[in-house]
């Protein structure tokens, strides 16, 4: 089965390239039906790759060809498929397959059907290559494809501004950060001699290293990271990136493209524990997106741009995680978030399809009654984020705070829970202004309805995931299968398997379930009983609510401060360019063009002149001689 | 048969004849010159499929007694690195002509195939001349016909583009004659005898003392910036770029200015290593100046052309910035990134040429909404663009990584790789502002009526572009065929520049 | 007595300069061709001079001069030719009021 | 004088007696029929002299001493000869349509011909000035054969008095060269100068002023104002004629007298000479920059490219490359300056002279094959391969690097640029602009287009293929060598 793992990436791209091909002329709504079928079949597939792991095939190289080689520089096309990417492959394709099922039902009326299946077919594609790849530069193409497919996909209505300027903005900042990566990589390569993952670690292991160039390859890898996965300072794309469709959001958005930062931090583990500091650096920058994004995240009245801040703050979690060296609880919250995240996402299509497109949660409220579905399926995913026991998001949560906690990183832990709290609310916020009290437009409600089956059923398979699928693989604490299973990555990081004694595992998990139950007990009381009546707060808090509506105006910043700068600076150096470099050029021809109009005066068509000129020259010439002969102008 | 690079030189010639007779037959001239460069075409592979790969040396070498009053023979051959430039010469040249037979070209197509079939011809020569004058004479060879083709056939500003054009390049390659004519000088051995055949210099380059050097590879130096053209000897490149007809700037960007390049690796390293060695960090930072600036200006651009001109720019500071870190890496990544941008550019300059003869507009600013009406247009020109700006998986990114590999290892200029490296990668964020923020403005955006009748590609374009496009997706997914030809070649030159004791006599 | 060499070349020199100073000078176009004739005798005279010194070795001065003489008449002859052709034309004989073609 | 003395000099008689024979026929036939006759008869007999001078006798002294034959003769003799051919086919239609006299025109170049091979054959300094004002005082003549046309009086009465003047100075030189060494041939000269060794003031007088009269005859600026006033004035076939021959001449003159007989004094000249070039070059290209009428600006350019021949002259030292880059030069300048004056010919009807860059307009819709000719004239006087212009520039740099005057030849590369930009502008006129409304006609003669043709050709085929003509003025240039 595992020799077959590279069928997992080549039927969502034939997929691709037939949609692409004949799509337009042909097809028509048979693209999506293809597309899925070729993403489900890939996701047996994966489940096959990842049974055969579990079943003690660790480590394989699955190589197709050599890609480049020149001199002492070396790379495959090949795949490593261990745990951790059997692990990925595997939420990848399923949490894949069910979004395209749902998508199928979504963009049924959209013009562009064809169109979309084909790009999303593509960066499933891209997706998996990030993920099989053995090697930096493999991944890196995988790296880059996601984000071209993200920024297709997000500018996928180009008609209006919006969507494409945030698809913009989204691939530049990702070309920021691979700017890092591109860095990254290539220090890899002049410290290590390659770039296969494999032989990096192990000559790691074998040889010492300066700390100087691992902690620069570190550093410029979380900055590559970082822009993937809408960290601070990168993260402001994802907010915009919302104008894409919703299954893009749920897909790109959620569950699988910006968690790939993580999953390169997680791969590249044994470098950043041996690069000290980088590490600490990566748990900081988690902990305070995580808690920066919820913050936002608590004000926000457009459905989706919620779920986007709350995606950006669990990403944070996940950071962190990583950052208290327990890449496996990372991975767990990504598994668990991958799904009620996109569980949550398509809820919201589900609700914004309901309504004609609304997305304004001012103008929601009292769907809980027309679209049943949606609403318990929501509700369960929400409790997930908001970490409820048990489900799933409970698990990975409290292992993040677990390991933040044992680490003695306390500052962080706070951190952590605080923001527990926040997601708590927001989320309650939420599900409440949507699903409960009176509906605010009446001619929105009228019209409301419930999605068709083919969109419902992938909701109650992703409720179902978001239910269970902490304790499956999450349980025992601190023991679950998932840390078993990823030992190998764990042990490769050379981190000691500490298991905390039960008393503080049942402790930690008492203060986050109680964190959870504050933030929802507020926002209840909030919206429910109106006390404190949520107006009345904002008004309050008048100055911090305002930064907080703006997002801190990070947007201004980026969009406006800089953007012009760079533009005047471009400017400026165009004019350089006419006036001076090309100027100068040009007045040379001017100038030798003048001092011939100035030549010509002296030929005055007088004869008397011209043997004046003559009898000038024959004495000049007679000194010039003098001189030679006298030995004056030497000889 | 062993003589297939002189039939190259003498196939387009022998197309002038036809063209000659039916003089008066417009549709009979188009068709002579479409077969005239196609057979060039075929033949240029068949070529190919005669290289032995892996072979470093000259190849295919051929040599006449031509001027033997002057020690000067007529000597062609091919080594790894002209072995891919020639046939890219050749498949361009014919999409250019074909290209220009569908009805962008309105007044006097014969002089137009005659031109371009004579500049074919220099072309062509430029990447097989192993002898320093019959170099020179192909060199200058693209001169005229490019001259003409940009002066009769070009937009309104076309006479002072052309005038530009020629002075410039003029300036450059005459103080390369009197450098050639000094090596040739000091080729003179205790008889007296003098050559300009290239492995005979190299293995006499002993005799160049360093003074002799450091002016000399001044002056080649001088030619090949201004032909890439490197900053600050650009600026005649966006006037050319901008007046020429679209089969102009094809090949304009597509072969002419690799002819620098070429020259550099061809000539300069080899014959000049300490002279190399003295200019090399002034060469290093022009070339890491250019990708910076070369992607600055062209953010600003309001001409598509001219954006496209000036994106040029900047990929071509990426290829001197290869050949100057003198290393493999950075070497094999300047000639893929000479071919790549051969194909990619050639074909971003024929679909703004396209999208002009359709809409007439070239100011992005008069475009937008072009993606609804023109699928196939949008898909092919998106690839492009995405190549240019070094998406991986596409032939962009192979050769601009490659070079940044090398310049990351170069430590042999101030501040070091670490520094020049990492600045030259910040090129490559710059490339995808301009390149996207140009391609959202004039494709995406809602339709404007004024467009809406115009039809998508016809069969013409599509044939025109469909090579380009395969060949962008092969270079990027495989392309260790194509290193396996120029690695060998190339590793030779880099020691021939690195150790200037390292003589080859093996080398014809 | 016999003159010595030197006198010779002196007055030729002088002479020369005089006729010099004259082609320099003068406007009108005949006198400049008189001038110029003043300057190929000074010429002559030192030829001759000359070839008498050497005399017993060399005679060739002496034909030299005899040459001297046939060109400086030819001169004469096309020179007063083209100048009245000129003069046909448009009557002035000041040749600095002959410039139409100048720059 | 022996019967081996008449053989030596076989060539010049036989032009010679074209001359006269042109002269009768003239007389004898009616206008009509002359018009058709004279130039076949004059090419005709030029040719036959072409060849005679290819039956050689043997190389040395004739005429007790005055007379030297060798390949540096043949060499000029043949490149005159030819030059009065392309000259005397390119002229029968204007001469007609100007009504000049045609057989007094075919005469006057034929004798200014014998002058000049003259020079050629020179190994005296009596021959050589006797050559030299054999040479130029036909072309005073020539210069002024329009008797009506101001501008051909203007153009004739500058170039003589101007012409007469420095013939003077020339001529003191000479004289004061005897007085110094007792001799007058060149040999004797030489082996005097060289047991003097360093000059004196005497020598350098007399140097300086040969160095002016030959300097005024070749327009060596600051020797060169009567060019363009003379070469604008004079009739285009005349201009074309005189743009070349005579400064051959000159720097066959040259030659024989700075680099045979003054040798010895190398290093004190060469450097002077060196400067003079670059001044000569720059001069007359920039002032070309400046013109806005062709014939005058290929009068300047003409003056540039005396520039280059000198560069060659003062790299003397470099050995027979030197020589032979002359050599060569003044052929390919023959051959590419004749055939650019006398593609003006096109556009040269009553009351104008040479043609106005407008004129020019649109010439290569109107005359195709007219202007591709013209554009390869210009393409070559640029230096642009692969024409003769080309490995002109070639071989002229290479003597010069090798005499280490490396700033030179960055000045020549320079002015070639500069050179470039009022050639190709003409290029332009004639391919990239549309005609005037109201086009004055064309000339059109057959004569023109087919020597036109023949002579372009020629500047291809001999710029890929100049081995023949290059050893040819390496032989030549043997003699020089001492």
């Amino acid at each position: 089965m595992i020799s077959l793992v590279w069928l997992i990436p080549a039927l969502p791209l034939t997929a691709f390239l037939v949609n692409g091909l004949f799509g337009r002329r042909w097809l028509g709504q048979l693209t999506g039906v293809i597309a899925s079928a070729a993403v489900g079949v890939s996701a047996l597939l994966a489940i096959g790759v990842f049974l055969e792991v579990v079943g003690g095939r660790t480590q394989t190289v699955v190589s197709l060809y050599r890609w480049i080689a020149v001199g002492d520089f070396s790379i495959n096309v090949s795949a490593l498929v261990d745990p951790l990417s059997s692990t990925m492959l595997l939420v990848v394709t399923v949490v894949s397959f069910l979004i395209f099922v749902y998508a199928n039902g979504y963009m049924a009326h959209d013009a562009g059907f064809y169109r979309f299946f084909t790009w999303l077919s593509l960066f499933v594609f891209a997706m998996l290559i990030l993920v099989m790849a053995d090697n930096y530069l493999l991944m890196f193409v995988g790296w880059e494809g996601v984000g071209l497919c993200s920024y297709l996909l997000i500018g996928f209505w180009f008609e209006r501004p919006e969507p494409y300027y945030a698809a913009k903005k989204a691939f530049i900042m990702n070309r920021i950060g691979d700017w890092g990566y591109t860095i990254g990589i290539i220090t890899i390569f002049l410290v290590f001699g390659s770039m296969n993952f494999l032989d990096v670690f192990t000559r790691l292991a074998t040889s010492s290293m300066a700390q100087g160039p691992l902690t620069l390859i570190c550093l410029a890898l979380f900055f590559g990271a970082t822009g993937k996965s809408a960290q601070l300072p990168l993260y402001s794309w994802l907010p915009d990136a919302m104008e894409g469709p919703t299954p893009v959001s749920a897909l790109i958005h959620a569950a699988t493209m910006v968690t790939s930062g993580v999953y390169l931090v997680a791969r590249s583990m044994p470098l950043f524990e041996a690069a000290g500091p980088s590490l600490q650096v990566v748990g900081i920058v988690g902990a305070i997106t995580a808690i920066f994004a919820a913050t936002i995240a608590l004000v926000q009245f457009d459905i989706k741009r919620v779920m986007a801040y709350s995606t950006v703050s669990q990403l944070g979690y996940m950071f962190l995680a990583l950052g208290v060296g327990a890449p496996a609880a990372a991975i767990f919250h990504l598994a668990t978030h991958a799904f009620f995240k996109a569980l949550l996402f398509l809820g919201s299509g589900s609700v914004i399809h309901g309504l004609g497109g609304e997305q304004d949660m001012r103008k929601m409220g009292g769907l809980r009654r027309k679209m049943p579905v949606t609403f318990w399926t929501m509700l369960i995913a929400g409790g997930a984020l908001a970490a409820l026991p048990p489900l799933a998001g409970f698990w990975s949560k409290d292992e993040i705070l677990g390991a933040t906690f044992t680490e003695g990183q306390l500052v962080l832990y706070a951190i952590g829970i605080v923001t527990a709290i926040l997601t708590a609310f927001y989320v309650t916020r939420a599900l409440w202004m949507t699903f409960y009290g009176e509906p605010r437009d009446h001619h929105l409600y009228d019209h409301a309805h419930e999605s068709p089956r083919v969109m419902t059923l992938p909701l109650v398979a992703l409720a179902a995931g978001s239910a269970v699928l902490g304790i499956v693989i999450g349980f025992p604490p601190e023991g679950g299968f998932i840390h078993r299973f990823l030992a190998p990555v764990v042990e490769a990081a050379g981190v000691a398997d500490r298991a905390p004694e039960l008393a503080t595992i049942v402790v930690l998990a008492f203060v986050s379930v109680l964190a959870g139950l504050i933030g929802i007990a507020v926002g209840v009381s909030m919206y429910v009983r109106h006390r404190p009546d949520p107006a009345a707060l904002t008004r309050a808090a008048g100055p911090v609510y305002r930064v907080l509506v703006n997002k801190y105006y990070v947007d201004e910043l980026y969009d406006h401060r800089f953007v012009e700068a760079a533009r005047a600076f471009a400017g400026a150096a165009w004019a350089f360019d006419i006036h001076i470099i090309d100027g100068l050029a040009n007045r040379l021809g001017w100038a030798l063009a003048r001092g011939g109009q100035g030549l010509r005066r002296a030929q005055t068509g007088v004869v008397g002149n011209y043997a004046l000129t003559i009898v000038a020259g024959l004495l000049l010439i007679l000194v010039a001689y003098g001189g030679y002969a006298a030995g004056i102008l030497g000889r | 048969m062993t003589n297939v690079l002189s039939l190259l030189v003498v196939i387009p010639l022998a197309g002038l004849i036809p063209l000659f007779l039916f003089r008066r037959d417009e549709r009979a001239a188009k068709q002579v010159a479409i077969t005239t460069t196609f057979v060039e075409l075929v033949v240029s592979l068949w070529m190919v499929k005669q290289f032995v790969v892996g072979e470093p040396g000259f190849q295919l070498v051929e040599k006449l007694e031509w001027l033997p009053s002057l020690g000067i023979s007529y000597l062609v051959g091919v080594d790894g690195i002209s072995v891919l430039l020639v046939p890219m010469t050749t498949l361009l040249t014919f999409i250019a002509v074909l290209y220009s037979s569908g009805g962008a070209i309105k007044t006097r197509i014969v002089e137009y195939m005659t031109a371009f079939l004579l500049l074919e011809v220099g072309m062509v020569g430029v990447f097989i001349a192993l002898d320093l004058f019959l170099f020179y004479i192909f060199f200058e060879l693209m001169l005229v016909p490019m001259y003409l083709i940009i002066g009769i056939w070009g937009g309104p500003r076309r006479i002072y583009a052309t005038l530009k054009f020629v002075i410039f390049t003029l300036a450059g390659s005459l103080l390369m004659l009197v450098g050639i004519v000094a090596v040739y000088l000091q080729s003179a051995d205790a008889s007296g005898s003098r050559t300009l055949s290239l492995p005979d210099l190299i293995e006499l380059r002993g005799r160049f003392p360093a003074d002799f050097q450091f002016w000399v590879f001044l002056a080649f130096a001088l030619a090949f910036a201004i032909k890439m053209p490197m900053v600050p000897f650009h600026t005649w490149l966006p006037d050319a770029h901008v007046e020429a007809p679209t089969a102009g700037s094809i090949v304009l960007a597509g072969v002419l200015l690799k002819a620098g390049g070429y020259g550099f690796l061809r000539f300069g390293l080899p014959l000049f290593p300490i002279g190399v060695q003295a200019w090399l960090p002034v060469l290093i930072v022009l070339s890491v100046i250019a990708i910076l600036y070369g992607a600055i200006v062209s953010a600003v651009q309001k001409d598509l052309k001219k954006l496209v001109a000036y994106s040029s720019v900047a990929h071509m500071g990426f290829v001197t910035l290869g050949i100057f870190v003198l290393n493999l890496q950075g070497g094999v990544g300047a000639v893929l990134q000479m071919l790549n941008h051969g194909f990619v550019t050639g074909a971003l300059f024929l679909f703004v040429g396209i999208q002009y003869e359709k809409t007439h507009r070239r100011m992005i600013a008069d475009l937008g909404g072009l993606a609804n009406m023109w699928p196939l247009f949008t898909t092919f020109f998106g690839v492009f663009v995405l190549a240019s700006l070094g998406l991986p998986g596409l032939n962009g990114f192979i050769g601009e990584f490659l070079v940044l590999l090398g310049a990351f290892k170069f430590g042999g200029v101030p501040l070091g790789g670490l520094f020049w490296g990492p600045l030259a990668a910040i090129g490559v964020i710059l490339a995808a502002v301009y390149l996207l923020w140009m391609f959202q403005r004039v494709m995406y955006g809602p339709v404007r009526e004024a467009y809406r009748a115009l039809p998508d590609l016809s069969r013409l374009e599509i044939a025109c572009a469909l090579p380009l496009l395969l060949l962008t997706v092969i270079l990027g997914v495989v392309p260790q065929p194509f290193i396996a030809y120029i690695e060998p070649s190339l590793d030779r030159v880099i020691r021939l520049a690195t150790d200037p004791s390292f003589v080859v006599v093996a080398f014809k | 007595m016999t003159v010595p060499l030197g006198a010779y070349v002196v007055v030729s020199a002088a002479l020369f300069f005089i006729g010099c100073a004259g082609v320099l000078v003068r406007r009108n176009a005949v006198v400049i061709l008189m001038c110029v004739e003043l300057m190929l005798n000074a010429a002559n005279l030192a030829l001759v001079a000359f070839s008498r010194k050497y005399g017993s070795i060399d005679e060739r001065g002496s034909v030299f001069v005899i040459f001297v003489f046939v060109v400086a008449a030819a001169e004469v002859a096309v020179g007063l030719g083209i100048i009245l052709s000129a003069y046909r034309n448009r009557p002035v004989v000041d040749v600095d009021e002959i410039h139409q073609m100048r720059g | 004088m022996t019967g081996a003395d008449i053989a030596a000099v076989s060539p010049e008689i036989i032009v010679t007696a074209v001359a006269l024979i042109v002269l009768v026929a003239d007389a004898v036939f009616d206008r009509r029929r002359a018009a058709l006759i004279l130039p076949l008869l004059t090419v005709a007999g030029l040719v036959v002299a072409l060849a005679s001078v290819f039956n050689v006798v043997p190389a040395a002294q004739y005429f007790r001493g005055f007379v030297t034959i060798d390949a540096f003769t043949s060499f000029f003799r043949a490149v005159f000869i030819l030059l009065a051919i392309f000259a005397a086919a390119v002229s029968p239609a204007y001469l007609a349509s100007r009504r000049v006299p045609a057989g007094e025109y075919y005469a006057i170049i034929c004798f200014s011909t014998v002058g000049a091979m003259t020079i050629a054959l020179s190994s005296d300094l009596i021959t050589l000035f006797i050559g030299l004002e054999t040479m130029t005082i036909p072309i005073y003549v020539l210069a002024g054969i329009q008797r009506t046309d101001r501008f051909a009086n203007e153009a004739a009465i500058k170039y003589f008095l101007l012409g007469a003047f420095s013939s003077a100075l020339l001529l003191y030189g000479f004289v004061w060269l005897y007085g110094i060494t007792k001799a007058t041939d060149f040999v004797t000269i030489a082996r005097v100068l060289t047991a003097q060794g360093i000059a004196n003031g005497p020598t350098i007088v007399a140097l300086a002023l040969v160095t002016v009269g030959l300097g005024f005859k070749a327009a060596i600026v600051p020797f060169h104002q009567w060019t363009p006033d003379a070469y604008d004035g004079a009739p285009t076939p005349a201009t074309a004629f005189m743009s070349v021959g005579p400064k051959a001449a000159a720097f066959a003159a040259i030659l024989r007298v700075l680099l045979g007989a003054l040798g010895p004094l190398g290093v004190d000249w060469s450097a002077v000479l060196a400067v003079l070039a670059a001044l000569t070059m720059t001069g007359g290209n920039i002032v070309a920059l400046a013109q806005t009428n062709t014939k005058r600006m290929l009068a300047y350019s003409s003056i540039a490219h005396t520039g280059y021949i000198l560069a060659a002259v003062a790299a003397a030292k470099a050995g027979p490359s030197a020589g032979a880059a002359v050599l060569f030069y003044v052929f390919a300048y023959g051959l590419m300056n004749l055939g650019a004056f006398a593609c003006l010919l096109y556009f040269d009807l009553e009351g104008t002279r040479g043609a106005s860059l407008d004129e020019l307009n649109g010439f290569a819709r109107r005359q195709p094959l007219g202007a591709l000719a013209f554009g390869i004239f210009l393409v070559s006087l640029t230096g642009i391969p692969p024409t003769i212009g080309f490995v002109a520039k070639f071989v002229v740099i290479q003597p010069v690097l090798d005499a280490g005057l490396a700033w030179l030849a960055v000045v020549i590369a320079l002015n070639a640029v500069l050179a470039a930009f009022y050639y190709l502008r003409v290029v332009v006129r004639m391919y990239m602009y549309d005609p005037e409304e109201k086009q004055p006609r064309l000339v059109s003669g057959r004569a023109l287009s087919v020597s036109l043709g023949i002579a372009s050709f020629a500047v291809i085929v001999l710029g890929i293929l100049p081995n023949s003509i290059y050893r040819w003025a390496l032989e030549a240039a043997q003699p020089l060598v001492r």
